[in-house]
């Protein structure tokens, strides 16, 4: 296929690592097709999250990166994302199928994933061995573990909460593991009181690692790579986040034998496991000025040769969506790998902001955060919260 | 004077007084001394938890070398900088027009308008923010620095317009009196007789605007994203939104950022500090 | 051919009128002097003659042109101001050539005009400074200067002289003299001051309050005023005026402790008047003892005695040569009964016989 | 000559009217276009629903009932925390004016450097507020900061400001106050220069010394300076963004959010988009500081009328 | 018990000497002027009398209080300054009770002070004004007003009628007359004001480079100058000098057109003088042919003649009473011998014969 013309892009991939990945995407795509200009922009990944929408109204790229899920919805319902239903009935994305219900709103598809990652809880071997720890695989060892560690001056989890969505990660896990995954997703769909006795459970689960102290000190001042170098330096024992967190550790001079990962345990043993795999997706704006090429990217980046060269252990560290790729020999993407194919019977969360209404994420992880430091403020949290549903959802 | 001149006190006084000064200063400047301190620490020191001692080893060159070589800063500088001069050209060039007719003409309407330009000046520069927002987009300059250019120029307008009107009220009326009496027509007025007047508050004005625009920051998180566009008070944080809280990258990246206003307020003090308590109005 | 002529001329501010319906025959090269008190309407007049101020009733014309609605520019005056109004970041050569390099004259007669006026006014020196390098009277010459180079039919001058120290005054004064001789044009020129209007005149204008109170010859103001409010302006120290109240044909006087016979016709008969005496006319007679020296000023070859009569009434006297009374003596007074004046004490306005 | 003066072009009959529009037009354009329509628009935007994509929904003042409870709705929590925080920040603000005024008796002097000094006192005016903000949530670190180092010598704390709901406004405004005081200060020298010497000197005959000479006979003649401060400080205290969004970004659990935040996140941030309420918050926000601006110009007026 | 005395006083600024070591004994009561031309030192003596400037050198003793150390408010000593310096904020009746209250007094003696002060100065009707309601005649009364509530035993004043207009200033000055005499306070008194100078003083001090010229009654000085520039400062117009030599024991004047015999002794035969000799008490003789009128400004009752000797020196003469000479007339001048002062070119001192 001759491809001609500009193809614009527009990325958030603006972390050292994935910025090489998409500079070295754009290049191969470029070089691929002599007769077609592709243009990179990057934008920090935060920033994008506001100026998405002002870089969808005028003038719009081509291509963009954004976020599965309900975070798709303004653009979907405003009309700014192109539907891309046609691409997905391509034979060579029945390779994709697992992430094609993360992609799909009103039985449309409106962009392709190109990759995703597992959360877990990411922990110091090393200091769990010097305690005689083993991983937790339910909520008594897990407090158990973490009543040594506290014994032992060293405190369980590091987070930072200053910007809010660590501690939806918190929520996301206890409050799967403790009502199931249908019963998560129904809060997220507003369809649930926020003052039901069972959330009211899940707070009271997390309130035990709150009344033990299990958490690093003042974490609502810090982001969450001010909150690593307490597991660097051993102050923590834990950290419960996405894999993107391992390049940020190794990069904190954590070597493969003093960390390690285990999925988070179980709580409720009546309900399956069910796991935060946010995934990270590339969508064409409607008003696209090349909408071949931007098609021909798409297929470019989720092709199996792509997916496996840009989710390797040296680029994006993550795991491919593609089904024919194969997946890097580094230890933590095996086990995600295995753990979400494997153990995840209860579902696939996106993670609380995507799945969540905007509003009420927002509303909600301030929320969280108030009652990581003020757990005896949670009836007033809840009721606010509740308040916040009862308008969103009418 | 008052209080009571220094060298009419007792010695003792004296003394203290010459030691206490750049006591206080130097308390008074110490959260600058220590970003001047983080700059130039290497990144283990923040690890080793050495926050606030002295640099383990001194790495300036590093530091600063990454800020100019590794990073975006010098295209968010160069945008700063693209940003701040036409605003201050064309802010000043509007103003001086403006206050000119306000200052020195009679008509109906003179006190309303301008009023309503220092009203403009003071209001919650929030309340602008989603029309103007709207209009850069429909404009096609949504994330360009003619965009913000543009805005800025038409707020500053307010404050510049209260400045030069007031300063061309206090130039001698006689003199545009006696230009008429000669017969010079008005435009020439303006040119030849009070724009050579208003220089100094033209300097003022000018180093005044720069430093306010140079050290936006909400505007630029409004208008612009990215590193074509952003000036270096948005581009700064881009530090953080690496792996780790770098903060002798970014104490370095401040400081970069704090140099132009720091030092057109050295090379202009006078002026500068002219223009505030002439215009007196931020 | 370039008189000012002002006929029932009005100025209002908003609904304020501050000149009231001006009658006045200024002639080619005559020097016309305002004077009155503050506030009176000297400048606003002058101003109106400018065109600087529009005037709401009545017409100006310059020679036989009526440029009432006319732009200053077009009115063929110059004007000089209190504070000089030059320009300061030219040099007095430019300051002086200004208008006419904005009208567009060609150089070279921009560069003689501006040395005839250089030459007249002995500014050669100064040509290439600032004004901000010169002293206020070469400031005040410079600003003659530009008006002179226009070559103006009338020269205007509102209150030139009054920002100068004393002794640069005097200077500048004899200045403007010899320049209205030399020049012979029109001139207007405002002042609050006694001297200048005194000595620089053919033709002063006593306002107040909007309105022309005399017009005349400064002696003629000085020796024949038409007005309480004219003879007590003109004249420093000003005019002594007692109570008198006329009986018998004859003006008695208290204060002067005086009777004046035949000055004031029968019709007047025991109405009050008020009797109007110059310092420098009355002399003192140690040997009375009508008034009491409360107060003696003496400046070395003048002095004035301040006396008081028995009505309380004050009484100023001016002494020559080197005899002068005591503070607390007792006096008597002596006025030539010519050098009486007599003034309606309800209208004020002078009562000749 | 004479025909010329009959054929005067309109624009030179009518010269002294029109210049002054002429010379007024640009900037009454751009400050139309981009400040006073944008107000009207954001009144109008304020009763709609809109998220910044799709069309505009009449709501009528239903923004407004919402943000201020009216009828049976309780008043917007966010937007109370706002409120108490913008009158915490306006009044403390104000503390910048007595410290800038100490600041500037203190350099009040004339001996060697003092110019130094003076302009190194002034230096954090000059510094953009992101930068004030990182060096202040650095100077406030919950265990590395300087604050808490300080602190230790004395053997108190450790404190965390910013993570503190009930000291993190303060901790911002205290970084707020460090430029603002500066600002103060030299309005204040200046003022202190423009000081009559001779009232100054009367005083010292009239037996006035120290505290009383400031408070009798400086500080009124300060008066101009303290209004101008005054002024200033409101005006910054109301519009106090940057400091918040680096700092703290809104939080712990949005305690330092003010209204000119909580609107932009509303509008703009990441899970903002709903601009009619956004706009709502700045219209109640411009009625706030339309009474400082109907003060700032009433004051101003006066002083016109008493001018001429 | 409260005159002034100044011994051999010296004020520094830097290296700069702006006084050089002044004597001056004032009497209790006495009404002592400064003159001198600007920039001798009047203002800099005075604010060291009132403790405003250090004294270098020398000691300055306020009745038999050595004070020169002392701070202001401790002198007894109470200042009205050229700008009045009120303080703008407070009423007429606070600025004037300040002083009071800052030192303590107790309220009802502030107002019986206050309102002794008020009644001197006839401030009735302005008490609750503040100082910009007033006109600048009041103001300085009110000034005066706060220097007597204090009851100072010296009252110092620098140029307190500097910044009044011609009129308020005779009024202000009368005024200030009546008061020395009402409250007897030794007074010191800055002007350069001659007028001021020559009424208001007992005694004058003539200031030059920081260095007291002479110290007299005014009509002393007038009458009898030290010297050349003593002379040439007391006296309005100033007066006359010309060139001359001393040949044969007389002395030659050209510039008078006139030969003086017996005027001066042998020592002097063959050097320069300079003659000097006062407006006043020169006669223009219509029939002469030495000098030539000039100009002649008429005030009304005197009219100044300037006129050229052969020699180009000017001659100023005052003429009075109603003859007076023509601009451009030839005429001749007369003086009497004993009118004439004759100076040493060299050191300008008076020669007395
Ligand atoms: N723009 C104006 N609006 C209203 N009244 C005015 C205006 N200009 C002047 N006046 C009034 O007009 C009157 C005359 O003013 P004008 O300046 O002519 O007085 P003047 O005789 O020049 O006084 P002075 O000797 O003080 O200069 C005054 O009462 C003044 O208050
Ligand atoms: N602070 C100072 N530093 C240096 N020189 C000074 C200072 N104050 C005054 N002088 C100098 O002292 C001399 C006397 O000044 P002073 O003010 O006493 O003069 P003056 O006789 O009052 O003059 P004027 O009539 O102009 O008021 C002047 O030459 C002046 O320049
Ligand atoms: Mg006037
Ligand atoms: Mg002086």
């Amino acid at each position: 296929q001759d491809l001609s013309g500009e193809l614009n892009i527009i990325s958030d991939m603006s972390n050292p690592a994935p910025r090489a990945v998409m500079e070295g995407l754009a290049a191969d795509f470029d070089a691929l097709h002599p007769d077609l200009e592709v243009n990179l922009t990057i934008v920090d990944r935060e920033a994008w999250k506001t100026q998405i929408r002002n870089a969808l109204g005028a003038n719009p790229p081509d291509v963009v990166n954004w976020y599965a899920a309900n975070r798709m919805r303004p653009y979907v319902d405003a009309g700014l994302f192109a539907d891309i239903s046609d691409l997905w009935a391509e034979p060579e994305f029945e390779a994709l199928a697992s992430t094609k219900g993360a992609m799909t709103l009103d039985d449309a598809q409106w962009g392709v994933p190109y990759t995703y990652y597992q959360w877990g809880v990411y922990y110091r071997k090393d200091i769990f061995d010097q305690y005689g720890l083993t991983e937790p695989s339910n909520w008594e060892e897990e407090l158990a573990n973490c009543q040594t560690l506290l014994d032992n001056g060293v405190k369980c989890y590091t987070i930072g909460t200053k910007f809010l969505w660590t501690a939806g990660g918190w929520f996301d896990y206890i409050n799967s593991r403790t009502n199931g995954y249908d019963f998560h997703i129904a809060l997220a769909r507003g369809e649930v009181e926020w003052t039901d006795d069972r959330v009211r459970q899940t707070f009271a689960n997390w309130r035990q690692l709150i009344d033990m102290g299990a958490f690093i000190d003042d974490h609502q001042t810090y982001s969450w790579q001010e909150a690593l170098p307490f597991m660097v330096n051993g102050e923590a024992a834990s950290y419960l986040m996405g894999n993107f967190a391992v390049a940020a550790m190794r990069d904190g001079g954590l070597t493969d034998d003093q960390l390690d990962f285990y999925q988070f345990p179980v709580i409720n043993a009546d309900v399956d496991f069910a796991e935060d795999a946010p995934t990270d997706t590339f969508h064409i704006a409607s008003g696209a000025q090349n909408m071949d090429a931007a098609k021909e990217f798409l297929r470019f980046v989720t092709s199996a040769e792509v997916q496996t060269a840009i989710n390797g252990g040296d680029a994006l560290g993550q795991l491919p969506v593609n089904a024919n790729a194969s997946i890097d020999d580094d230890k933590f993407l095996a086990q995600g790998f295995d753990m979400l194919s494997n153990n995840a019977g209860g579902g696939i969360m996106q993670f609380f902001d995507r799945d969540f209404d905007a509003e009420m994420a927002s509303v909600g992880m301030e929320g969280l955060q108030e009652f990581m430091v003020f757990p005896d403020n949670l009836d007033d949290i809840l009721a606010r919260l509740e308040e916040t549903r009862q308008r969103i959802y009418q | 004077m008052f209080p009571t001149p220094i060298a009419k006190t007792s010695r003792t006084w004296q003394i203290s007084y010459q030691i206490l000064v750049p006591l206080v200063m130097l308390i008074w400047l110490l959260p600058l001394l220590a970003v001047a301190n983080f700059s130039v620490k290497p990144e283990a020191d923040f690890v080793n938890g050495n926050y606030w001692g002295i640099p383990s080893s001194f790495d300036a060159i590093s530091n600063y070398g990454k800020v100019f070589f590794e990073s975006n800063m010098p295209r968010y500088l160069f945008n700063s900088l693209l940003i701040t001069i036409p605003t201050v050209i064309g802010a000043v060039a509007l103003s001086c027009m403006a206050g000119f007719a306000l200052g020195v003409y009679k008509f109906k309407g003179n006190l309303l308008i301008f009023f309503i330009f220092i009203a403009g000046n003071f209001v919650p520069f929030q309340i602008l923010m989603v029309p103007v927002r709207d209009l850069t987009v429909s404009m096609n300059l949504y994330d360009t620095k003619t965009g913000l250019v543009l805005f800025h120029i038409a707020f500053q307008t307010g404050f510049c317009t209260l400045f030069m009107r007031n300063f061309i009220r206090a130039l001698p009326f006689p003199l545009i009196e006696a230009a008429r009496v000669e017969g010079i027509a008005e435009w020439r007025i303006f040119l030849y007789v009070v724009l050579p007047l208003m220089k100094p508050a033209l300097a003022a004005l000018a180093v005044l605007i720069f430093t306010f625009i140079w050290n936006d920051y909400f505007w630029a998180v409004v208008l612009t994203q990215g590193p074509d566009a952003q000036p270096v008070t948005a581009g700064i944080t881009e530090f953080n939104s690496q792996f780790r809280a770098a903060y002798h990258l970014m104490s370095a990246g401040s400081i970069v950022a704090a140099l132009p206003p720091v030092i057109m307020f050295f090379l202009m003090q006078k002026h500068f500090i002219a223009g505030l308590t002439l215009g007196a109005v931020k | 051919m370039s008189g000012v002529t002002l006929n029932k001329v009005i100025k209002r501010y908003g609904d304020v009128q501050v000149i009231h319906g001006v009658d006045l025959d200024i002639a080619d090269g005559e020097f016309c002097v305002f004077v009155g008190p503050s506030g009176c309407g000297k400048s606003t007049l002058l101003r109106m003659v400018a065109g600087l101020e529009e005037t709401t009733e009545g017409s100006i014309h310059i020679g036989d042109r009526d440029v009432t609605r006319m732009d200053p520019s077009e009115r063929g005056v110059a004007m000089v101001f209190q504070t000089y109004a030059l320009y300061p970041h030219m040099t007095v050569k430019d300051n002086m050539g200004f208008g006419l390099k904005m009208n567009g004259h060609p150089k070279n007669e921009i560069e003689s005009k501006v040395a005839e006026a250089t030459r007249i006014l002995k500014l050669e020196p100064y040509l290439d400074r600032k004004p901000s390098a010169l002293s206020g009277g070469q400031r005040q010459r410079v600003s003659i200067g530009r008006a002179i180079v226009r070559g103006p039919e009338v020269f205007l001058f509102d209150e030139p002289l009054s920002n100068l120290d004393a002794e640069l005054r005097v200077e500048m004064r004899v200045e403007i003299a010899r320049l209205h001789k030399e020049i012979g044009a029109t001139m207007i020129y405002v002042t609050h001051d006694q001297v200048e209007a005194m000595t620089l005149a053919d033709k002063i204008v006593v306002l107040r309050l909007g309105v022309i109170e005399q017009v005349g010859a400064p002696m003629d103001l000085y020796r024949d005023p038409d007005n309480k409010f004219v003879a007590g302006f003109i004249g420093s120290p000003a005019m002594n005026f007692v109570n008198g109240t006329v009986k018998g044909g004859n003006v008695e006087a208290p204060g002067l402790a005086a009777r004046y016979e035949g000055l004031i016709n029968t019709a007047f008969e025991g109405k009050a008047v008020s009797v109007g005496a110059r310092p420098e006319h009355i002399t003192i007679d140690p040997a009375g003892d009508t008034h009491t020296v409360e107060l003696t000023e003496s400046l070395g070859g003048v002095s004035f005695a301040y006396l008081t009569s028995e009505t309380g009434e004050r009484v100023i006297v001016e002494e020559r040569g080197d005899i002068r009374s005591e503070e607390g003596a007792t006096v008597g007074i002596h006025i030539d009964a010519n050098r009486i004046y007599l003034f309606d004490a309800k209208t004020e306005d002078r009562i000749r016989s | 000559m004479a025909s010329a003066d009959t054929n005067r072009s309109w624009y030179k009959r009518n010269e002294i009217a029109v210049t002054p529009w002429l010379f007024l037009l640009p900037a009454m354009i751009f400050f139309a276009v981009y400040v006073i329509i944008p107000i009207g628009q954001s009144f109008w935007i304020s009763f709609h629903e809109w998220d910044g994509l799709g069309e505009k929904t009449w709501v009528g003042t239903a923004n407004y009932e919402r943000l201020l409870g009216w009828g049976d709705q309780n008043m917007d929590r966010k937007f109370q925390v706002s409120f108490w925080n913008n009158l915490k920040w306006l009044v403390l603000y104000l503390l910048a004016i007595p410290a800038g005024l100490f600041i500037a008796l203190f350099l009040n002097q004339t001996v060697t450097g003092i110019r130094f000094y003076k302009s190194m006192f002034f230096f954090p005016f000059v510094i953009s507020q992101v930068v004030v903000g990182l060096v202040f949530s650095w100077f406030y670190l919950p265990r590395e900061g300087l604050l808490n180092a300080i602190l230790g010598v004395f053997g108190a704390g450790p404190v965390n400001i910013l993570g503190d709901p009930t000291l993190a406004t303060y901790g911002i405004i205290a970084a707020g106050l460090w430029p603002q005081t500066a600002y103060c200060m030299i309005l204040y020298l200046t003022g202190l220069n423009a000081v009559d010497p001779e009232q100054v000197e009367a005083a010292r005959l009239d037996g006035a010394k120290g505290h009383k000479m400031l408070w009798y006979v400086i500080l009124p003649q300060l008066k101009p300076a303290t209004f101008i401060a005054f002024v200033v400080t409101i005006i910054g205290a109301l519009r106090s963004f940057d400091l918040i969004s680096v700092m703290t970004n809104g939080g712990p659990f949005g305690s330092t959010r003010v209204l000119s935040f909580y609107m932009f996140e509303e509008s703009l941030s990441e899970f903002g988009f709903r601009m009619g309420f956004g706009a709502a918050i700045a219209v109640v926000l411009f009625f706030i500081m339309l009474g400082f601006i109907t003060y700032f110009l009433y004051a101003m007026y006066r002083e016109e009328k008493g001018a001429h």
